[in-house]
């Protein structure tokens, strides 16, 4: 049998340019499942790729009515964008009984109870990355800092809990303003934050949006020179443009056992993109699926035992072993995906994850040292 | 002493020079919005799209050169892909009114029809650039980035303040004043650039006088090829080049071709500078300047900010809306029924 | 209705119907619904546009605020919001009136001296916008403290949903009033800068004033005008209906839902273009098209230019409300995010464009045709990239640049057929119909 | 008011002033114009006749000085005011409703009509019919008298530089105003015509006692159907009487009539 | 053979023929005044000379070449020069500049022809740094015969000179395009003021309906009273 899993992108709109290297990764696993031939009776497994816009709820839908009725999908990667994400859960998903994994939709309020159980993200918590996000500043003796985020829901909610943990922390954040993605000249912005001063620059928003232009800005202008960044700015991208001396730190969602590193392999094996943003959570929300159909034996029964594939007890997964674990659930096993961003299911479907500080030493990220929650 | 140098420094380099980048930049948009609303009688809102398309055309361009190992000393190559994809640019956009403008020209569409079309093009275009480049940001800057560093500027001057100076900046600004003034003298003082007036106004009458429409179409576009290469590649060079940016510095450029009286090329440079000034002045936290400038007692607490950032979009147009009120015709248009 | 208008409608019929029998009912109605939408929208423009001739293109914010109607009618309020800050906001509220109130008498007493006017006008709003803030920064502040994960903000009425739509309307209309007053005389260029800046300024607003409705951390869970399609499964006839249709219970469930929908909008779609109609047909129509053929002349022959076209404009901006208004009643959520010009307002101006200005059944047209291809335009573009691909070899570089973004087909799309419609009918589909034309 | 003249003066013009940039187009003008009466406004090109309308009309607000209608001041009241107070005016280049036909033309004059407002329009249709009806009988009467009942139907912006002219005229007569200023009705109209407008005009003036200025270069119009004329030179009056009397004027003939007329006597009737 | 000669023109816009076989023709140093009854299609006639309609049959002549063919802008360079009906200056440019675009095709000095043309027109002089589109109707009209004469052609097409022009200006007018004609110029004249034209013609046609009705020397059509009462408006 061949099954069809949807992918639910906003392949156009504000984030077109994210959207490409996580079908990608999302498809990676697809792919390795599909190969091995290991799923329930030797399942094959097909993407299909819709366009969630990332903004228009309506053509979302409308994409997400197609994928489910026409193309017969029977799970979905997806949405990214959290507006889109609630609209397709609301009108598609629910009515329709479809289990939705989303890699990148943080929006705290798609934690409801509404969801039917069908809901799900890969996503880390903005939550708690911006409580570790304070406490690598301050750990580094960073006690004053101005902040930046994106101006949508991730941005906000992130920049939220980032402050306030600062703050509670001794912190102080000498000013908090979003920037719009997209634009064209954030120099307002950058002298702002400038004049409201801060030993360092936070930055929340993505490598190659407005993050991008904020941190070029500043450099261009001299009004900072060192930035903490959360996983959205995670790319080497940034050194690349800006140079290896870039003095860059931040957070990013990271697997102790290395998911991370063995997932930049497999992807670079494949000739993929890997350190682009949330490309690490879209690998992982397609093997979640694909996992819990193993578990489940029934795609429309999915839904109930990702928790299980997610949170062990069992054998951990990292990328690249899904072959493995598909043939210990089929053996009536038990597993505990890791993945590429360590997996870690809580509530009602949020992924906590670990974390690693990271920093820029001569053009690459390396890992200072792993976080986890106390 | 130090705190007044100190504050002329940061206000120098946190207001004056980004404005006035920021308004050059604004500026080669709005001239090229400017000519062809004077000259073609449309509001083209395909013109942000033309300055992305141009600064794609010489990206490749530059990259091979790169290839080539041609270089430009300090000064970006970047520069003479910029004289290559003009050419380039000036056969599209004269393609594309074969193709269009021209016959809603012959049978006498309103005005609206040409910004209807235009937005048209515009979305092709964008797939055409999708096609060339992809969504993704390049950097394609060479050569000397820098004029005057931060740091270079802090240990000659032995100030805390820090100056900087970037060569796209100062390219930028030079350049945009530079072709203002001479599209100026164009315009008003040649046989060609008062044949392009007249037929501005009454293409009927124009044709009567013996003036070659086809030949003042052409060469409307090929100015506004020179001009939105050149902007979009200036602000490519400066900001980082992302195709669909450009989008963005639309409504801006419209504001300050308005602000200046559409039509007049002296308009859309000062349009320009008050649109860009308007919005940083207005959003700039003045509270350090202050601080330098006043009494130590007199230093302020807040950031002195007459409004946050998040607003800044709202001042071109609260600007744009009372220059309208009150000068409908723009500062330097003239009034003509 | 001529044989050209019933045989396009026919066809657009016909290829809905082929959408249902092909693909699914559920997307077939979903694309009829959003039609629907995208028709009133688009009669709200038309209006405007064809009707009186004025160039706004600031539609996005119309949408926008007929949304937010949806929200401050029909959500549930939050009373600890209210608790921690409404009397901080309506203080400052009264302080704003009251202010405006005061600059308007200085404009009376100094209406001889206009440099001291302006003075004592400026600095009166000056000290009253900031006398304000002591009370609205803190109030804000402290209601989007409240639960801010989940509400922080002041919630709504807790009305019934379809009551928004007209509050919808009519929070539009009275959004446009003073936006009409100020540039309705404008011509066509510079009211459509002005607009569309006005548009984005709202916008800024929603997106960043967060007591209102959580700005960019959207609003979920509205209510709606129709059953759950949870509620459906479980009754009793719908399941005999589904035994005896032979359909999926989810399915049948699905389309009944979206069936109800359909009638609601079918509904105020047909009162609206009833209404337009006659408008159209009246003196009221003849008198605006005289005044968009020329504006000073029917001065002169006692029009109340600005004021009919401030009534244009805002009944049109009114009807567009209305439209945004069961939008979001249909997405079930108001996401500050979504409002994007391309798609609120550019592509509504396309629907009248190629349906036909000035022509009511043009505009509900082209509506249903472009929110169609726009909708399919993905899975035609997926098609025709594979098509077109088909002859290049594999690893050719445009080949990949196709395979790689069938989705943005979508805009190029969307451009030609705007190119050729203006070229080869430039009027429309379904063109006005005046005496004969002439260029 | 305030002369001691038979008709009393319907429109008043006192001390009126504007300036374009440095130029004075009207320059501190005064002249009245007695109720039933046709009136004549003659002067070189440039004197300012036709600015002079705009500022009567509400198209200019005066720098300075009062325009009175009945003794009320009505100086820089908009256009749509003055036409519900009677005060007209026609242009001197035609400005048409080009896509409306000829017919709609001139049915979209009257103000108040039922249909214009949207009350109306939704909720009394009857009474709008009927309204119409009324209206297009009147249109077609005019159009008739006019000789344009062949082009009734077409677009208006398809006609001839003179028939654009006769449509002008047609709109102020669906009008019933109280005053008309006509902007040289004459210019690019076949003379042949223009007589049959001059009859019209008379006939209206007559029968249904409207008051006419109207600006004029043709004399031979201006002696047949003007009671008194005002010559305008470099934006003030420069003399008024009867028209034997203007015509015969020294400083007329040298601003405006020219020597070589004067002498050959055209115009004089 | 005339000079400019425009023989049995047929043409219309798109849907009725508004000329019917209409005739013109006018030698060198000679007026040819047209005119007839509004919406006779006179203008139409002068633009099927300059190129300005397509025509569905007929032929114009100059100097004996067959220039039906011809677009606009090689007949304006062969000499022939327009001054339209209406809109016949370019309302944003100055005075000054108007008259230089006439001068466009001219590889010559101007400064005497422009001095000619201050001559006749003093106003213009005086407000040559105004623009065109703030001058008062009748300065308009002296402005658009200016700018035609600036080209210094061997045609001269004038529509309706001088609508709206005060008498003195009009005798002034009358008087040099006599003088200029005279220099060796054709002239085609459309007039209403049929009385003062025809005073001054060589030709004069009538027009009715885009045909040819009457054609005959000037002074002879303004004696005949037939003629007088039906187009030309004489009363006694
Ligand atoms: N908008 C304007 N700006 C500058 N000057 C103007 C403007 N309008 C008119 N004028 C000038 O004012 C003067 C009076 O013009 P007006 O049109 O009133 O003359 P007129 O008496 O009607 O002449 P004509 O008989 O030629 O129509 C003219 O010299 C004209 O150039
Ligand atoms: N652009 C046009 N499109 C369609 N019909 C036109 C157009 N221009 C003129 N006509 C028609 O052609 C006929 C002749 O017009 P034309 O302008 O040649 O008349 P004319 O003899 O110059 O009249 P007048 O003395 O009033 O200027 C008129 O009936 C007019 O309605
Ligand atoms: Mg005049
Ligand atoms: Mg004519």
């Amino acid at each position: 049998e061949n099954l069809k899993i949807g992918i639910l992108f906003g392949f156009t709109g504000p984030i077109e340019s994210l959207t490409p290297p996580m079908a990608d990764g999302a498809e990676l696993a697809m792919k390795e499942v599909s190969d091995s031939h290991l799923l329930r009776g030797g399942d094959t497994v097909t993407a299909v790729r819709g366009d969630s816009t990332c903004t228009d709820a309506s053509a979302a839908t409308a994409a997400a009515e197609r994928l489910v009725t026409v193309d017969k999908i029977v799970a979905l990667v997806g949405a990214d964008c959290s507006g889109v994400t609630t609209a397709v859960l609301n009108n598609v998903a629910v009515p329709n009984n479809l289990l939705m994994i989303s890699p990148s939709a943080t929006s705290p309020a798609l934690a409801a109870d509404t969801d039917r159980g069908l809901f799900f993200r890969t996503a880390p918590s903005d939550a708690r990355q911006g409580e570790l996000l304070s406490k690598v500043l301050i750990d580094r003796g960073i006690k004053t800092a101005a902040v930046t985020y994106t101006n949508n829901d991730y941005g906000k909610g992130f920049a939220d809990s980032f402050v306030a943990a600062y703050k509670a922390a001794g912190g102080k954040a000498t000013l908090v303003i979003p920037h719009e993605d997209g634009k064209a000249d954030y120099s307002a912005e950058v002298s702002a934050l400038s004049v409201a001063g801060g030993e360092t620059l936070v930055v929340l928003g993505y490598a190659d949006q407005g993050g991008h232009g904020i941190i070029k800005a500043s450099l261009d202008s001299g009004a900072f020179d060192s930035f903490a960044v959360g996983d959205g700015m995670h790319s080497e991208k940034l050194t690349a443009d800006f140079g290896p001396g870039l003095k860059i730190f931040g957070t990013v969602p990271w697997t102790v056992g290395d998911g991370a590193t063995k997932f930049a392999a497999l992807a670079k094996a494949a000739g993929k993109k890997a350190d682009s943003s949330f490309v690490r959570e879209s690998y992982d929300a397609a093997a979640l699926i694909l996992l819990a159909i193993q578990k489940a034996g029934d795609p429309a029964k999915a839904a109930q035992h990702v928790m299980d594939v997610a949170n062990g007890p069992g054998e951990k997964i990292y990328p690249g072993e899904l072959a493995k674990a598909l043939k210990i659930l089929k053996d009536g096993g038990n597993v505990d995906y890791v993945g590429a961003s360590d997996v870690q299911m809580i509530g009602t479907g949020e992924s906590a994850g670990s974390y690693r500080e990271f920093e820029n030493k001569g053009g690459k990220f390396e890992t200072v040292r792993m976080l986890t929650a106390e | 002493m130090t705190d007044l140098l100190n504050g002329l420094i940061h206000l120098t380099s946190m207001l004056v020079l980004p404005g006035l980048a920021y308004g050059s930049q604004l500026a080669f948009g709005a001239l090229g919005v400017t000519l062809i609303f004077g000259v073609l009688r449309f509001s083209n809102f395909a013109h942000a799209e033309g300055m992305s398309l141009g600064t794609a055309v010489c990206i490749l361009l530059t990259l091979w050169l790169q290839g080539k190992g041609i270089a430009l000393g300090p000064l970006p190559t970047a520069l003479i892909g910029m004289c290559l994809a003009v050419p380039v640019m000036a056969l599209v956009f004269i393609g594309t009114d074969r193709a269009l403008y021209q016959h809603f020209r012959r049978i006498n569409a309103r005005p609206e029809v040409f910004m209807i079309v235009s937005a048209g093009v515009m979305l092709i275009m964008n797939g055409a650039i999708r096609l060339i480049v992809g969504p993704d940001g390049r950097e394609f800057e060479d050569g000397e980035r820098f004029i005057v560093t931060a740091g270079g500027f802090r240990a000659w001057s032995g100030l805390a303040e820090p100056l900087v100076l970037k060569t796209s900046q100062a390219m930028t600004i030079g350049l945009a004043l530079a072709v203002g003034f001479a599209l100026f003298l164009f315009l008003n003082r040649t046989r060609s650039g008062r044949s392009m007036r007249a037929y501005a106004d009454n293409r009927n009458l124009a044709l009567l006088s013996g003036v070659d429409p086809d030949r003042i179409v052409r060469l409307t576009w090929v100015l506004v090829a020179v001009l939105s290469v050149t902007g979009g590649v200036l602000f490519g060079l400066d900001k980082g080049y992302r195709p669909f940016v450009y989008q963005q510095l639309l409504l801006p450029m419209f504001a300050a071709a308005v602000v200046g009286g559409l039509g007049s090329p002296l308009g859309a440079i000062a349009g320009s500078m008050i649109v860009a000034f308007s919005e940083l002045a207005l959003t700039f936290a003045w509270k350090k300047a202050l601080g330098y400038l006043l009494p130590a007692a007199w230093a302020p607490e807040g950031l002195m900010q007459f409004l946050s950032t998040d607003y800044k979009f709202a001042i071109s147009f609260l600007i744009l809306v009372v220059v309208l009120l009150v000068r409908p015709a723009g500062l330097f248009g003239k009034p003509v029924k | 209705m001529n044989r050209r208008t019933t045989l396009l409608y026919a066809a657009m019929a016909a290829v809905l119907l082929s959408v249902a029998l092909l693909q699914s009912w559920q997307l077939a109605l979903t694309i009829v619904n959003l039609c629907l939408i995208s028709a009133v929208m688009a009669l709200g423009v038309n209006v405007q546009w064809g009707v009186a001739g004025m160039f706004n293109v600031g539609t996005m914010g119309s949408a926008a605020i007929g949304g937010l109607a949806v929200v401050l009618v029909s959500a549930p309020p939050v009373r600890a919001a209210w608790a921690a800050g409404g009397a901080g906001l309506l203080a400052s509220a009264a302080i704003l009136v009251l202010t405006a109130g005061v600059a308007l008498a200085f404009w009376r007493w100094f209406g001889s001296r206009p440099l001291l006017r302006g003075g004592a006008v400026a600095a009166v709003l000056f000290s009253g916008f900031l006398l304000a803030q002591q009370w609205f920064l803190p109030a804000t502040a402290a209601i989007e403290a409240v639960d801010a994960a989940s509400a922080g903000y002041l919630g709504g009425l807790g009305l019934p949903v379809a009551l928004s739509w007209l509050i919808g309307g009519v929070f539009a209309g009275l959004l446009a009033w003073p936006v009409g007053r100020l540039t309705a005389g404008l011509r066509s260029d510079y009211l459509a800068v002005a607009t569309f800046g006005i548009s984005e300024i709202v916008l800024a607003v929603v997106r960043n004033e967060e007591w209102l409705a959580r700005g960019v951390k959207n609003v979920t869970g509205l209510p709606r005008p129709v059953p759950y399609e949870s509620d459906l499964q479980s009754a009793d006839g719908v399941q005999t209906l589904a035994l005896w249709l032979g359909l999926p219970l989810r399915d049948l469930a699905s389309i009944l839902v979206k069936l109800a929908y359909t009638a609601w909008f079918l509904a105020v779609l047909g009162i609206i273009f009833w209404l337009l109609e006659r408008l159209g047909r009246a003196p009221w129509g003849r008198m605006m098209r005289a005044i968009r053929d020329n504006e000073e002349a029917a001065r002169a022959m006692g029009k109340d230019v600005a004021r009919r076209h401030l009534q244009a404009f805002v009944l049109g901006s009114a009807i567009v409300g209305i439209g945004g208004a069961m939008l979001v009643t249909l997405d079930g959520q108001f996401t500050a995010g979504a409002y994007q010009p391309l798609r609120y307002t550019f592509l509504i101006w396309v629907m009248v464009i190629i349906g036909g200005a000035g022509n009511h059944r043009g505009a509900v047209y082209g509506a249903f045709l472009i929110w169609f291809v726009w909708v399919q335009a993905e899975t035609a573009g997926l098609w025709l990239a594979s098509a077109a691909t088909a002859l290049l070899a594999p690893g050719n570089p445009l080949r990949a640049a196709f395979e790689q973004s069938p989705a943005q087909l979508r805009y190029v799309v969307m451009g030609l057929i705007l190119v050729f419609v203006m070229r080869f009918a430039p009027r429309g589909l379904i063109p006005e119909a005046t005496p004969e034309h002439q260029k | 008011m305030g002369k001691n003249e038979t008709p009393p003066d319907l429109l008043a013009v006192e001390d009126l002033c504007i300036a374009f940039g440095g130029l004075k187009a009207v320059d501190r003008m005064s002249m009245t114009i007695a109720k039933g009466r046709i009136a004549g406004l003659i002067g070189p090109n440039g004197a300012g006749k036709s600015t002079l309308f705009n500022l009567i009309a509400g198209y200019h607000r005066p720098d300075s000085g009062r325009v009175l209608l009945d003794g009320d001041d009505i100086t820089g009241k908009p256009p749509h005011i003055l036409f519900g107070r009677g005060v007209l005016r026609t242009f001197q280049i035609a400005r048409e409703f080009s896509t409306l036909s000829v017919r709609e033309n001139l049915m979209m004059v009257p103000a108040g009509q039922a249909g214009e407002t949207f009350l109306g329009a939704w909720l009394r249709p009857a009474r709008v019919r009927a309204q119409e009806r009324a209206l297009r009988e009147k249109a077609d009467e005019i159009l008739e008298f006019l000789e344009i009942t062949h082009v009734a139907d077409l677009p208006a912006g398809s006609l001839s530089g003179g028939q654009k002219k006769l449509l002008e005229l047609g709109r102020t007569m669906m009008a019933e105003p109280k005053i008309v200023f006509l902007d040289e009705v004459g210019a690019g109209v076949n003379r042949t015509l223009l007589y049959n407008i001059a009859t019209a005009i008379r006939r209206l003036n007559r029968e249904r006692g409207y008051t006419f200025c109207l600006v004029e270069h043709d004399m031979q119009f201006i002696a047949e159907l003007c009671d008194d004329v005002t010559c305008m030179a470099e934006g003030r009056a420069l003399a008024r009487g009867s028209v034997a009397d203007i015509l015969s004027n020294e400083r007329v003939i040298e601003a405006y009539l020219g020597r070589g007329r004067a002498a050959k006597g055209t115009g004089a009737a | 053979m005339s000079y400019l000669k425009a023989e049995a023109l047929v043409g219309g816009y798109g849907g009725a023929m508004i000329l019917n076989s209409c005739t013109i023709a006018v030698d060198r140093g000679r007026i040819a005044v047209i005119v007839g009854p509004n919406g006779a299609g006179k203008s139409t006639a002068m633009k099927a000379i300059l190129g300005l309609l397509r025509l569905t049959s007929g032929r114009v002549l100059l100097d004996g070449r067959d220039i039906t063919a011809l677009p606009t802008q090689a007949r304006i360079s062969a000499g022939m020069a327009f001054v339209p009906q209406t809109d016949n200056v370019f309302p944003s440019l100055s005075v000054f500049e108007n008259l230089q675009m006439g001068a466009l095709l001219r590889r010559d000095p101007i400064g005497e022809t422009l001095e000619e043309i201050f001559a006749l027109f003093p106003i213009l002089a005086e407000k040559r740094h105004q623009l065109a589109g703030q001058l008062s109707g009748g300065q308009r009209q002296q402005l658009a015969v200016g700018r035609a004469l600036m080209t210094r052609p061997s045609v001269l097409l004038l529509d309706e000179p001088t609508a709206g022009v005060s008498p003195n200006v009009m005798d002034e007018l009358f008087d040099r395009i006599t003088r200029i004609a005279a220099q060796g110029l054709a002239v085609v004249m459309v007039e209403q003021n049929a009385a003062g034209a025809l005073e001054i013609a060589d030709t004069g046609f009538v027009l009715v309906q885009g045909a040819n009705r009457f054609t005959g020397a000037g002074r002879d059509l303004l004696n005949d009273p037939d003629i007088r009462r039906s187009f030309l408006g004489g009363r006694k």
